[in-house]
């Protein structure tokens, strides 16, 4: 049991360096959802179910959809109004749509 | 039988009702009632005898394993002040927020910071603490950023960030005080603490009060201060410097005084009092926006309330809590006004207040006595506070007495000034184009005023009250 | 020089806390507890009736904190609802436009009753296994998360919602008062007959307290992310 | 080392990285990552205070587990820990919106109205 935590601990140190090392900021934020994960994953193993449920569904999922909010609404656009983003957003939008028809 | 509960479950089902009352006027109704509540259970509580605290136990479990809170005479005395100046404030926000949209919500944050002041004011258990402590600080963040601009969004989460630092901190004091105590009842906390390993407590202590003092303002993590208090909206600029960070400063020396009676926190603590009235004073003077001055002052005040608490003896407690009744009053009164000043002119310097006060000829009387109060000029009400906090301190004979009498003496010189600078332009000769750019009538609305006035009352008036104020900082 | 500060700050912080909590943890690890936990253990199957111990502890012993912890989670949606009513860009209002296709909204649809069922058990066998309130409040509040997020059209009841919400937190409360005039005598006292232990009915309120928690976390994150993700019509609607 | 001692150190850097990161970083979803991160290790630490060696879940189950249970009371406190840290989130990044909004930056050096 040893061993396990400590490799999950140094998952964890890790995950949390390169979320505040890593240039991208949806990155980050993904990573700090990995992180929680792991996180409940070390409390389940030592003996704290009722933590570790509880920090996968507000820790890792919840937190995350507010972080995910917060990027798409302080994305900054290029010709600083939110219209072009908005364009933005929907070619691409568009253009993964028809990549899956075109796979499909 | 009339439990302490009442006091916090009263406002907590007001505020979950007030979601639904989706108009203003019902909101506001529905506030002012529960506040009037308050003050009556205040009231019957500062009157009943309670020479010894009544406690009261939480789901029929006694400490350690529940959660005992207690009300003693202290608490009676300070929940009168909250419930009091709440009503008070409450009425002046009927007029003063008038244009807002959406307020209603406002009052339901407003009523559960009341609720999380007295639930830190009556608990006994530390974690229980730190939950409506956190209720607090996170109304306080909204209340601040209900201004709705540029400036209040900074302040809010400028503020919000360290409080969180700060909240951390406490939560890692309250785990290591539960690893050396086993329990978190404070007097369980306290015993165990005294026969730990003395760095141990002084980790745990240090963690504790610096994270309380964010929100207690004390000097060196007030930073956040200055800017929430000058751009929240003013009535609750008067309600964040009129009880909160007493509250919070009173709430934390009873901790250090009885959780953490085996460190020395007094001495530290005494000096970061004086930094704080040093800064604060000094930026005060320097400042050329009326709520950014008076915020500055509340950190200097602190500072002082924090100097007399921690002198150790009795009669500087006295003098501490007394000033602390006579600041909530002036400086709510100011706050008060300065939001009028503000809502009449559209400008926020001191420099285009000039000729106010002759336009408003009773609100800048109030004005005025309430600044002397705060400077401490006879026979007004802080005068009393300010020589019973100085012989107070030439009695106690702690080490940096005698620089504390010095300090506050130059910080009474530097507020003296800046509030007399203050009044002088308010009875100056107005320019031409402030006259044109007052605008409403020429007082305040009847409600403010009512609330004004009530808040000067205490400040004419509060050297009676002088024998009726506890000093026994017991747990 | 910030970077200066904070490293100084930090480093000078670190050292402390090693040094001395190191020497905490560094007699050999506990094999029996020294804590009010261990009474809390001996005492919670007769008192509470939960054969979890940690919902025992949240719901009965600390009960009051979790009124507290609702409490937040309630000044933050209102703080949310105040502060979220101006950001009126339209952005997430196109993104939402592109709804996904048919599959995936009646999908999402179809999947809502099993993922509230989910939230409904893990709520409501808070007291005998890992779980509670506040993870199926979650749970529930998610199923409405993916309805939002696949349909154009869904406009979420606010008022029910808020009703909901209302009703929870004075329900919380009525317990309470239940309890404190009830002969234990005490507010949030568990007067109700404690069952057969580790039955679905049993541990007295504390299944009760954690439905009512769970309705009240639910509705505050339904408040919230809907708040979030508000478009401009909705944000207008909900000024008034 | 054992496990109470991995745990504590590796909580510990937690909260040292997420407090570096919130004092360092300019960008305010990054602080209020920094944020997160620190919070979490908290709540690694009060765990870690209620482990025992060898410690089974504090349930009751129909066959008794041999061995001792782990505290039960600092998992209750972690539990409101998590949900306070939650909504502390979700009001920061409220308020990063609005001030996106206002000022069109997050960056906290570009925003001059305040020193920060």
């Amino acid at each position: 049991m040893t061993y396990i935590v400590f490799i999950l601990c140094v998952f964890l140190v890790g995950m949390a360096l390169a979320a505040i090392l890593v240039k991208d900021l949806r990155s980050a934020i993904i990573l700090l959802s990995a992180l929680s994960l792991f996180a409940s994953l070390v409390f389940l193993i030592v003996a704290a179910p009722d933590v570790a449920i509880t920090e996968a569904a507000i820790g890792s999922a919840l937190t995350t959809v507010i972080f995910v909010i917060a990027l798409f609404r302080t994305r900054k656009s290029t010709e600083g109004n939110t219209s072009a983003t908005v364009r933005r957003v929907d070619e691409s939008a568009r253009a993964v749509r028809q990549k899956e028809t075109d796979n499909a | 039988m009339v439990s302490p509960i009442l006091f916090i479950v009263v406002p907590l089902a007001a505020a979950f009702l007030t979601v639904l009352v989706n108009r203003n006027a019902g909101a506001r109704i529905l506030a002012l009632l529960t506040a009037l509540t308050l003050s009556a259970l205040a009231w019957f509580w500062f009157r009943a005898d309670l020479s010894t605290p009544v406690s009261v136990v939480i789901a029929g479990i006694a400490p350690p394993m529940g959660i005992q809170l207690s009300m003693d005479r202290l608490s009676a005395a300070l929940a009168l002040l909250i419930s009091v100046s709440g009503l008070l404030v409450i009425l002046y926000s009927q007029s003063y927020l008038k244009s807002e949209e959406a307020q209603s919500k406002h009052y339901a944050v407003l009523l559960l910071l009341m609720a999380a002041s007295f639930g830190i004011l009556l608990t006994r258990d530390l974690f229980n603490l730190f939950v409506f402590y956190e209720i607090l600080c996170i109304s306080s963040y909204i209340l601040v950023a209900s201004e709705e601009t540029k400036a209040s969004f900074e302040a809010s989460l400028k503020y919000l960030l360290l409080g969180s630092v700060g909240s951390l901190f406490m939560l890692v004091a309250i785990g290591l005080a539960y690893r050396v105590s086993g329990s978190l009842a404070m007097s369980d906390i306290a015993r165990a603490l005294g026969k730990a390993d003395s760095s141990y407590a002084m980790l745990t202590a240090a963690l504790f009060v610096l994270g309380m003092g964010i929100e207690a303002a004390i000097f060196p993590v007030n930073t956040w201060l200055p800017d929430a208090h000058s751009s929240a909206p003013s009535s609750i600029s008067a309600v964040l410097s009129g009880f909160v960070i007493e509250l919070a400063l009173v709430v934390l020396l009873r901790i250090s005084m009885t959780v953490f009676s085996s460190v020395n926190l007094m001495l530290p603590l005494r000096y970061m009092a004086l930094a704080g009235i040093l800064i604060g004073e000094l930026a005060a003077f320097g400042q050329t926006e009326l709520k950014r001055t008076l915020a500055y002052s509340s950190m200097g005040q602190v500072g002082l309330m924090l100097f007399a608490l921690t002198l150790g003896t009795e009669a500087g407690r006295q003098a501490g809590m007394a000033h602390l009744v006579m600041h909530t009053g002036a400086k709510s009164v100011l706050f008060l006004i300065a939001g009028y000043f503000i809502v009449r002119t559209g400008k926020r310097e001191i420099k285009s207040y000039s000729g106010l006060g002759r336009r408003m000829p009773l609100t800048g009387v109030l004005f005025v006595i309430a600044a002397l109060s705060l400077v401490g000029v006879p026979p007004l009400f802080g005068f009393f506070t300010k020589f019973k906090i100085l012989s107070a301190a030439a009695a106690s004979g702690a080490t940096g007495a005698w620089l504390g009498i010095a300090v506050i003496l130059l910080g009474t010189v530097l507020e003296a000034s800046y509030l007399f600078r203050v009044a002088r332009t308010l009875y100056s000769d107005p320019e031409g184009e402030n006259v044109k750019a007052v605008k409403g009538r020429m007082e305040m609305d009847v409600p403010a005023l009512v609330a004004v006035f009530g808040f000067t009352l205490l400040v004419i008036f509060g050297s009676f009250l002088l024998p009726l104020i506890p000093s026994g900082l017991a747990l | 020089m910030r970077k200066l500060i904070g490293i100084l700050l930090i480093g000078g912080f670190a050292f402390y806390l090693v040094t001395v909590g190191m020497g905490l943890f560094s007699a050999e690890s506990r094999s029996e507890l020294d804590s009010v936990g261990s009474e809390i253990l001996a005492t919670s199957p007769d008192l509470s009736g939960a054969a979890n111990t940690v919902t025992a502890v949240v719901v009965q012993y600390r009960g009051f904190d979790t009124l507290g912890e609702v409490t937040v989670l309630f000044v933050s949606a209102l703080g949310v609802g105040m502060l979220a009513m101006a950001i009126k860009d339209g952005l997430l209002k196109n993104l939402f436009d592109d709804n996904g296709g048919f599959v995936l909204q009646a999908g999402s649809l179809a999947l809502l009753p099993f993922i509230v069922l989910v939230g409904l058990y893990i709520t409501l066998h808070g007291h005998l296994s890992p779980g509670g309130g506040f993870p199926g409040g979650v749970i529930i509040a998610t199923a409405v998360f993916v309805v939002i997020l696949t349909s154009k059209t869904l406009s979420i009841p606010r008022g029910l919602i808020n009703v909901m919400e209302t009703l929870a937190g004075l329900g919380f409360l009525a317990i309470g008062f239940v309890g404190l005039y009830s002969p234990a005598q005490s507010f949030l006292a568990n007067i109700l007959p404690k069952g057969e232990f580790g039955s679905l009915l049993s541990a007295g309120f504390i299944p009760v307290i954690y439905a009512i928690v769970a309705i009240k976390v639910a509705s505050e994150l339904i408040n919230i992310i809907s708040k979030l993700t508000a478009a401009d019509s909705d944000s207008k609607e909900a000024a008034e | 080392m054992t496990v109470p001692q991995i745990l504590y150190v590796s909580a510990f850097l937690l909260i040292l990285i997420g407090l570096y990161s919130l004092l360092t970083q300019r960008n305010m979803i990054r602080m209020i990552i920094g944020l997160n991160i620190a919070d979490l290790g908290v709540n690694l630490f009060l765990v870690t205070i209620g482990f025992v060696d060898k410690g089974s879940a504090p349930i009751f189950r129909a066959q008794a587990a041999a061995g001792p249970m782990v505290d039960p009371v600092p998992q209750a406190l972690v539990l409101t820990s998590i949900v306070i840290g939650f909504g502390v989130t979700a009001l920061a990044l409220t308020l990063v919106m609005r001030l996106f909004v206002s000022h069109g930056s997050i960056d906290t050096a570009r925003i001059r109205g305040l020193k920060w």
